[in-house]
């Protein structure tokens, strides 16, 4: 258990480390980072100063090295387009993604287990029916599409919602449905088909043997285990909420870091990029962490490894 | 002990409606069971033996299961007319079964002291106060060392004899007239199945309830059954007390199973053999099922499925042959 | 009569005091021994030719790591086998080639020991092809003779695996491992897997097999009746140990060790009047992680001594071919 | 009953194909639409009404059906819908087609020898699977995208990197459990080489997973594909790419409302189809999956 744990941090490290090395080479391929910093006035001099001042004549490790140090501390650097430390620019846009995150990732658990226990339980009926049409229909369809559609429908056509930017109540509904609908489906499906596994089981036969009312049946000896695997699968899919949003963000104008993140690399903008791409893995990591660890906690055969 | 029958099974036809055709996993099967009696169903696998048992708990697997015919009179109520709910009433309470796998029985994520628990608040068989006192004391009564220490435990800390022996636990939780043992010891090393069938000898002494052994194996009738049902290919084949059985098979099957099973006791140079394989259930001969495999097959054998022919007192086999006396 | 059957036989395969330890490790990043499994702790017995060897346990009592050496799927931690008198330390490359051919296996589950992707033909042909060139006629008289053999048409060398229940699948296995002319065929709970209807054929057929063949068998079974009646000679193991040997009459008409004379207690009677006298075990098998001192059954034995705590006992001949280890004798 | 499903288990893949593709409805619609897609990214010059860049300002903002023409209407240019569709089907096979196959490929063999060498190989390889499993693709697309700049190798790239990971852990799986299957110890008994072993023995018995995964797979990179397009990030604007559709018309949906609608269902049917397809030949093939 703790060798596990161990085990899945050591790797969300090596993770982070990876992406922060992504970053920083990403920010020297393309191109001089002085040239970037300096703008177009600069003379010779002020370039060799600049590179001096932020340690570009140092061998690239070493600036690695410098980097990571300052990424540790929080220091990401400032925004040569607005000035601006980007720690600051992303602090402030942090909270907007992760109040829309955390609204799509509760939709998604209240709305899909219980839609896949449902599907499973009444197999063949209408409600597996709409679940299972609902389930495919969120793994198939664009969100960034299904997102313009429900602004034409539920903002334009009906006019009853809010299309776009950061507001009231009513503002998190079609963001947060459109950015839940995948994760939602593929918790339908995972719940639905580990449900009809264990429904299948001995142990479930047993409970029924012995006389258990099939709601016992049902609600506790089938819906624990068939609830562990759909706990990994939503744990990546509140990691993967960035995933979507940043399509989302940009569709309904959500001031968060997914258009902060697009916004920096179509300017360019690195210390931006850096920023946000490790708040981003940070985010990651540190889900799939809390999620293992949950994991092994409601699974006594890991637990007591 | 008491003359009318606990459980009297007849003409029970379990039948499965697949996309290819009707399985006929159970057709036909009757059988009675007296109180305290143990009865043995004896059969290879797809002879219908299982799903007999599962007939007799009302869990015919849905959608495609479905008993099409027959009655099954449990102290002279029909348990075939039974809702889902009456029946549920019924399981655990007045028949119980015991699976056959014990690594797989018990529910991997709750406590073993949980499940019991569970059982026993389910047939109410005391009060609140003293579930878990009850449930200790199952334990005790299947020899589990040191019960209080054990209820914390999860199944897979335990081993399999000891698994076993807590499904034995649940299983007479509610003090059931019949038990049911589904290949219940043949996951089970020998020297540990030996102590198991030992243990349920004890159980249906002190509590009195009926035992019906589903097995493959006839070592396990001879050792522990009053009277045995041979299956074959879904239907009956023959029906008798054990050591009528044993003495003098009446039908070719069974005489044929028991000269081909090899022996501890005594030195056998060659066994016999039956040659061939069980038929297909979606795909039976016209006549005897057995009829292809039958040294003794005649021509009427391959006409019409054989009627059930009294030989002796209680025993009776369905076999062409023996109509001719 | 013991000692006619030692001259008239000699041993093929020799297994001398083999053991077989798996480590367990334990610990965060430096993994550390923290012991060993000894899954067969010093066995030792010959197979002869034409004769069936069965070696008798209950799971986990090592007959099959036992029989996974023999097969050299896994090499033993200590010991010496030989083969033809000569051990398999020192094989040379044709020595390995010789004995790979001479060694075959029959497994438990015929569903998995076949593979679902190849013709019946082809999965019969495969030791064979493997070890020498053939021209296709040859092989084809080669595939035709085996499956005559095992009593299958030679029309089915074209059928697939799953086109076979489950006691054809164990004749297919059957030919294939008398396809390079064995002489000793390893039979892992060959029967164990199938109908009680089905059992008595494959049986039967290994008889006839030997019979014609002069093949060796070493039998690992947990059936006490299926090993009285396939084996000349028997094997009990308790714990990674074998615990008495014997001619198969003399085992089981004169069981001495009490945990030999356990098992054929709890084996099932063949008519219901048999009444055996009763030796009733208790607790289950230890775990051969930490196995008790002194003679592993100790714990469980009805007739221990004070010794058998302390000392273990060594295997000991006490009637001509019967060995036991026990402290009682 | 317990044989029966061992034997469906134990079959070869053309005969338990067949006998199903007897029994059980094979999704014709999916094979429909997957045969449409095809046929249209293969012959775009033949199907295409319209050459889907011509510009004509005139026919501009027509709506779908308006002239009989343009069934699908035009763009604010006055481009032909139904032929940027057609010629964005050609896009979208192209690059799922590259990006899956050698995601399949690079994963494949990574699994492979990983379940069969076993060892520090297969610890590291994994370990980088679990990581390239979970992260968010849209992110390793984006810093890619940072580094190579927008375009087709940046899509393949970002798909690559994660659809390897998936086939590398799927083939390993089956790799270690068929590895213990008493077939291939028999083989070793019998001295077959090892390479003999994997080809003749281990590689087949891989193939109906190899078969799902790549089924189940081509919706997740065709959709990865629009949403990069629609961020601006895979192929430049203008291109008849299905992503690249959907974000022109966004701008101006309220006004001509077909420009989003048409891509949009396009991809959506697509992914649907290849969904389905995968989810049948799953049941079909191997019903053990069904949780992939």
């Amino acid at each position: 258990m703790q060798r596990y744990i161990l085990v899945r941090l050591t790797q969300g490290v090596i993770t982070l480390l990876v992406l922060s090395m992504a970053v920083f080479v990403s920010s020297h391929l393309t191109g001089d980072p002085a040239l970037y910093l300096l703008g177009a006035e600069g003379t010779q001099e002020d370039y060799e100063q600049l590179k001096k001042n932020i340690g570009l004549d140092k061998p690239l490790p070493v600036q690695y090295l410098v980097f990571l140090g300052n990424v540790v501390r929080g220091d990401f650097g400032t925004s040569p387009i607005t000035g601006q430390s980007a720690r600051d620019t992303l602090m402030e846009r942090l909270p907007a993604t992760l109040e829309l995150a955390g609204a799509a990732f509760l939709l998604t658990l209240i709305v899909g287990i219980p839609l896949g226990v449902l599907s499973a339980v009444k197999r063949d009926t209408i409600f597996d029916h709409i679940g299972k049409f609902f389930a495919v229909l969120g793994i198939a369809a664009p969100s960034f599409w299904v997102a313009i559609m429900l602004i034409l429908l539920f903002g334009a056509i009906l006019g009853w919602l809010p299309t776009f930017g950061r507001g009231g109540i009513d503002h998190y509904i079609l963001p947060a449905f459109v950015l839940s609908w995948g994760g939602m489906a593929g918790i339908v499906r995972l719940v639905r088909s580990s449900m009809l596994d264990v429904l299948d089981t001995e142990y479930v036969k047993f409970a029924r043997v012995k006389g258990l009312p099939e709601r016992m049946v049902i609600y506790k000896h089938a819906l624990k285990n068939a609830v562990i695997p759909a706990l990994t699968f939503s744990g990546l899919t509140l990691a993967g909420l960035l995933n979507g949003s940043v399509a989302i963000e940009v569709v309904f104008a959500w001031p968060g870091i997914g258009r902060l993140l697009l916004q920096g690399i179509n300017q360019r903008d690195f210390p931006i990029i850096q920023a946000t791409v490790l708040a981003a893995g940070l985010f990651y990591v540190v889900v799939s962490l809390v999620v293992d660890i949950l994991y092994a906690y409601v699974n006594p055969r890991i637990r007591y490894e | 002990m008491a003359d009318t029958p606990v459980l009297d099974v007849q003409d029970l036809k379990t039948h499965f409606f697949t996309r290819t055709g009707v399985v006929k996993a159970v057709d036909g099967v009757s059988f009675t069971l007296m109180p305290g009696e143990t009865l043995g169903i004896v059969g290879e696998s797809g002879s219908g033996k299982s799903m007999t048992a599962l007939s007799l708990m009302g869990l015919v697997p849905q959608p495609a299961g479905r008993i099409v015919g027959g009655k099954i009179l449990f102290q002279g109520e029909d348990l075939v007319q039974k809702t889902q709910s009456e029946m549920q009433a019924i399981r655990g309470r007045e028949i119980c079964m015991i699976l056959q796998d014990p690594m797989t029985s018990l529910n991997p994520v709750f406590t073993v002291g949980n499940q019991v628990v569970e059982t026993v608040r389910q047939v109410k068989e005391a009060s609140r106060f003293s579930l878990k006192d009850r449930a200790i004391e199952l334990l005790q009564k299947v020899k589990i060392a040191s019960p209080e220490d054990r209820m914390s435990n999860y199944p897979h800390q335990m081993s399999g004899g000891m698994r076993q022996r807590v499904v034995g636990s649940i299983a007479i939780a509610g003090s059931p007239k019949v038990l049911i043992a589904d290949e219940a010891t043949t996951s089970l090393d020998a020297t540990i199945q030996y102590q198991y069938l030992a243990l349920l000898k004890e159980l249906q002494a002190d509590t009195g309830m009926s035992i019906i052994f589903i097995t493959h194996d006839f070592g396990i009738v001879a050792k522990m059954c009053d009277r045995v049902a041979v299956m074959y290919a879904g239907r009956m084949a023959e029906i008798a007390d054990v050591r009528d059985l044993f003495n003098h098979p009446a039908h070719p099957y069974t005489e044929a199973l028991m000269r081909s099973v090899p022996n501890v006791d005594e030195e056998v140079e060659y066994l016999y053999s039956i040659e061939g394989q069980p038929p297909a259930l979606d795909n039976l001969p016209p006549g005897c099922t057995f009829a292809p495999r039958c040294p003794y097959v005649f021509d009427r054998c391959n006409e019409a499925f054989p009627d059930l022919i009294q030989v002796g007192d209680g025993h009776s086999a369905t076999c062409w042959k023996l109509a001719g006396k | 009569m013991t000692t006619t059957y030692e001259q008239s036989t000699n041993a093929i395969i020799q297994l001398d005091n083999i053991q077989k330890y798996f480590p367990v490790t334990k610990g965060l990043i430096l993994r550390h021994l923290v012991g060993e499994v000894k899954a067969v702790d010093g066995v030792s017995f010959q197979i002869r030719e034409g004769e069936t060897y069965g070696l008798v346990g209950e799971s986990g009592c090592g007959k099959t790591t036992t029989a996974k050496m023999v097969l050299q799927v896994e090499m033993p931690t200590s010991g010496q086998i030989r083969f033809n008198g000569k051990d398999i330390a020192d094989f040379d490359a044709d020595d390995r080639k010789l004995y790979r051919s001479s060694v075959q296996a029959v497994f438990q589950d015929p569903w998995s020991s076949l593979n679902p992707r190849l013709k019946v033909g082809s999965i019969i042909l495969e030791p064979l092809l493997a070890n020498q060139t053939m021209s296709k006629h040859e092989a084809r008289e080669n595939l035709e003779r085996l499956l005559n053999d095992v009593g299958l048409h030679s029309y089915q060398a074209d059928y697939y695996p799953h086109e076979f229940s489950g006691g054809q699948r164990q004749r297919i296995a059957i030919a294939r491992a008398l396809s390079l002319q064995p002489k000793v065929i390893v039979l892992d709970e060959p029967v164990s897997a199938l109908d009680v209807s089905i059992r008595a054929q494959i049986m039967n057929l290994l008889k006839d097999l030997q019979k014609r063949y002069g093949v060796s068998y070493l039998l690992i079974a947990h059936n006490l009746a299926t090993v009285r009646y396939m084996s000349h000679q028997v094997g009990v193991m308790y714990l990674g140990k074998l615990v008495e040997e014997a001619p198969t009459r003399e085992l089981f008409t004169n069981p001495m060790h009490p945990y030999t004379k356990a098992l054929i207690t709890a084996s099932l009677p063949s008519h219901p009047d048999i009444q055996r006298e009763e030796l009733v075990l208790s607790g289950e098998v230890p775990s051969p992680l930490n196995p008790p001192s002194g003679c592993s059954f100790h714990p469980r034995c009805p007739f221990v001594l004070d010794r058998c705590s302390r000392e273990e006992p060594v295997l000991g001949e006490l009637a001509p071919g019967h060995k036991v280890s026990c402290h009682l004798y | 009953m317990a044989t029966a499903i061992n034997a469906e288990l134990g079959q070869g893949w053309w005969r338990i194909a067949y006998r199903r593709t007897r029994n059980l409805k094979l999704p014709w619609i999916s094979v429909f639409v997957m045969l449409i897609l095809l046929v249209c990214a293969a012959f775009s010059p033949l199907v295409a009404p319209h050459d889907p860049t011509e510009i004509s300002i005139l026919n501009g903002k027509l709506a779908p059906g308006e002239n009989l023409s343009y069934p699908l209407g035009t763009d604010i240019l006055g481009r032909d819908m139904l032929s940027r569709l057609i010629y964005g089907a050609r896009t979208t096979v192209f690059i799922s087609l590259v990006a899956l196959g050698t995601g399949a490929l690079v994963g494949t063999v990574i699994g492979l020898v990983a379940g069969f060498r076993e060892g520090w190989f297969d610890a590291i390889t994994m370990r980088a699977a679990d990581a390239a499993l979970g992260f968010p693709t849209i992110l390793v697309a984006m810093v890619i995208v940072v580094i190579l700049g927008a375009g087709i190798e940046s899509i393949i790239l970002a798909v690559l990197l994660t659809v390897w990971a998936r086939f590398a852990r799927m083939i390993r799986g089956d790799v270690l459990s068929i590895k213990d299957m008493d077939y291939v110890v028999a083989a070793r008994i019998a001295g077959v080489s090892m390479p003999v072993i994997i080809w003749r023995h281990i590689f087949p018995n891989t193939v109906n997973t190899l078969m799902i995964i790549t089924s189940l797979q081509v919706g997740q990179v065709i959709l990865l594909e629009a949403s990069l397009s629609f961020l601006g990030l895979g192929l430049p604007v203008g291109e008849p790419a299905w992503g690249i559709m959907v974000s022109e018309g966004k701008a101006v949906i309220l006004e001509v409302w077909w420009l989003s609608l048409f891509p949009g269902i396009a991809i959506t049917v697509v992914v649907l189809a290849f969904n389905y397809f995968g989810d049948w030949m799953r049941d079909a093939l191997d019903p053990k999956l069904r949780r992939l």
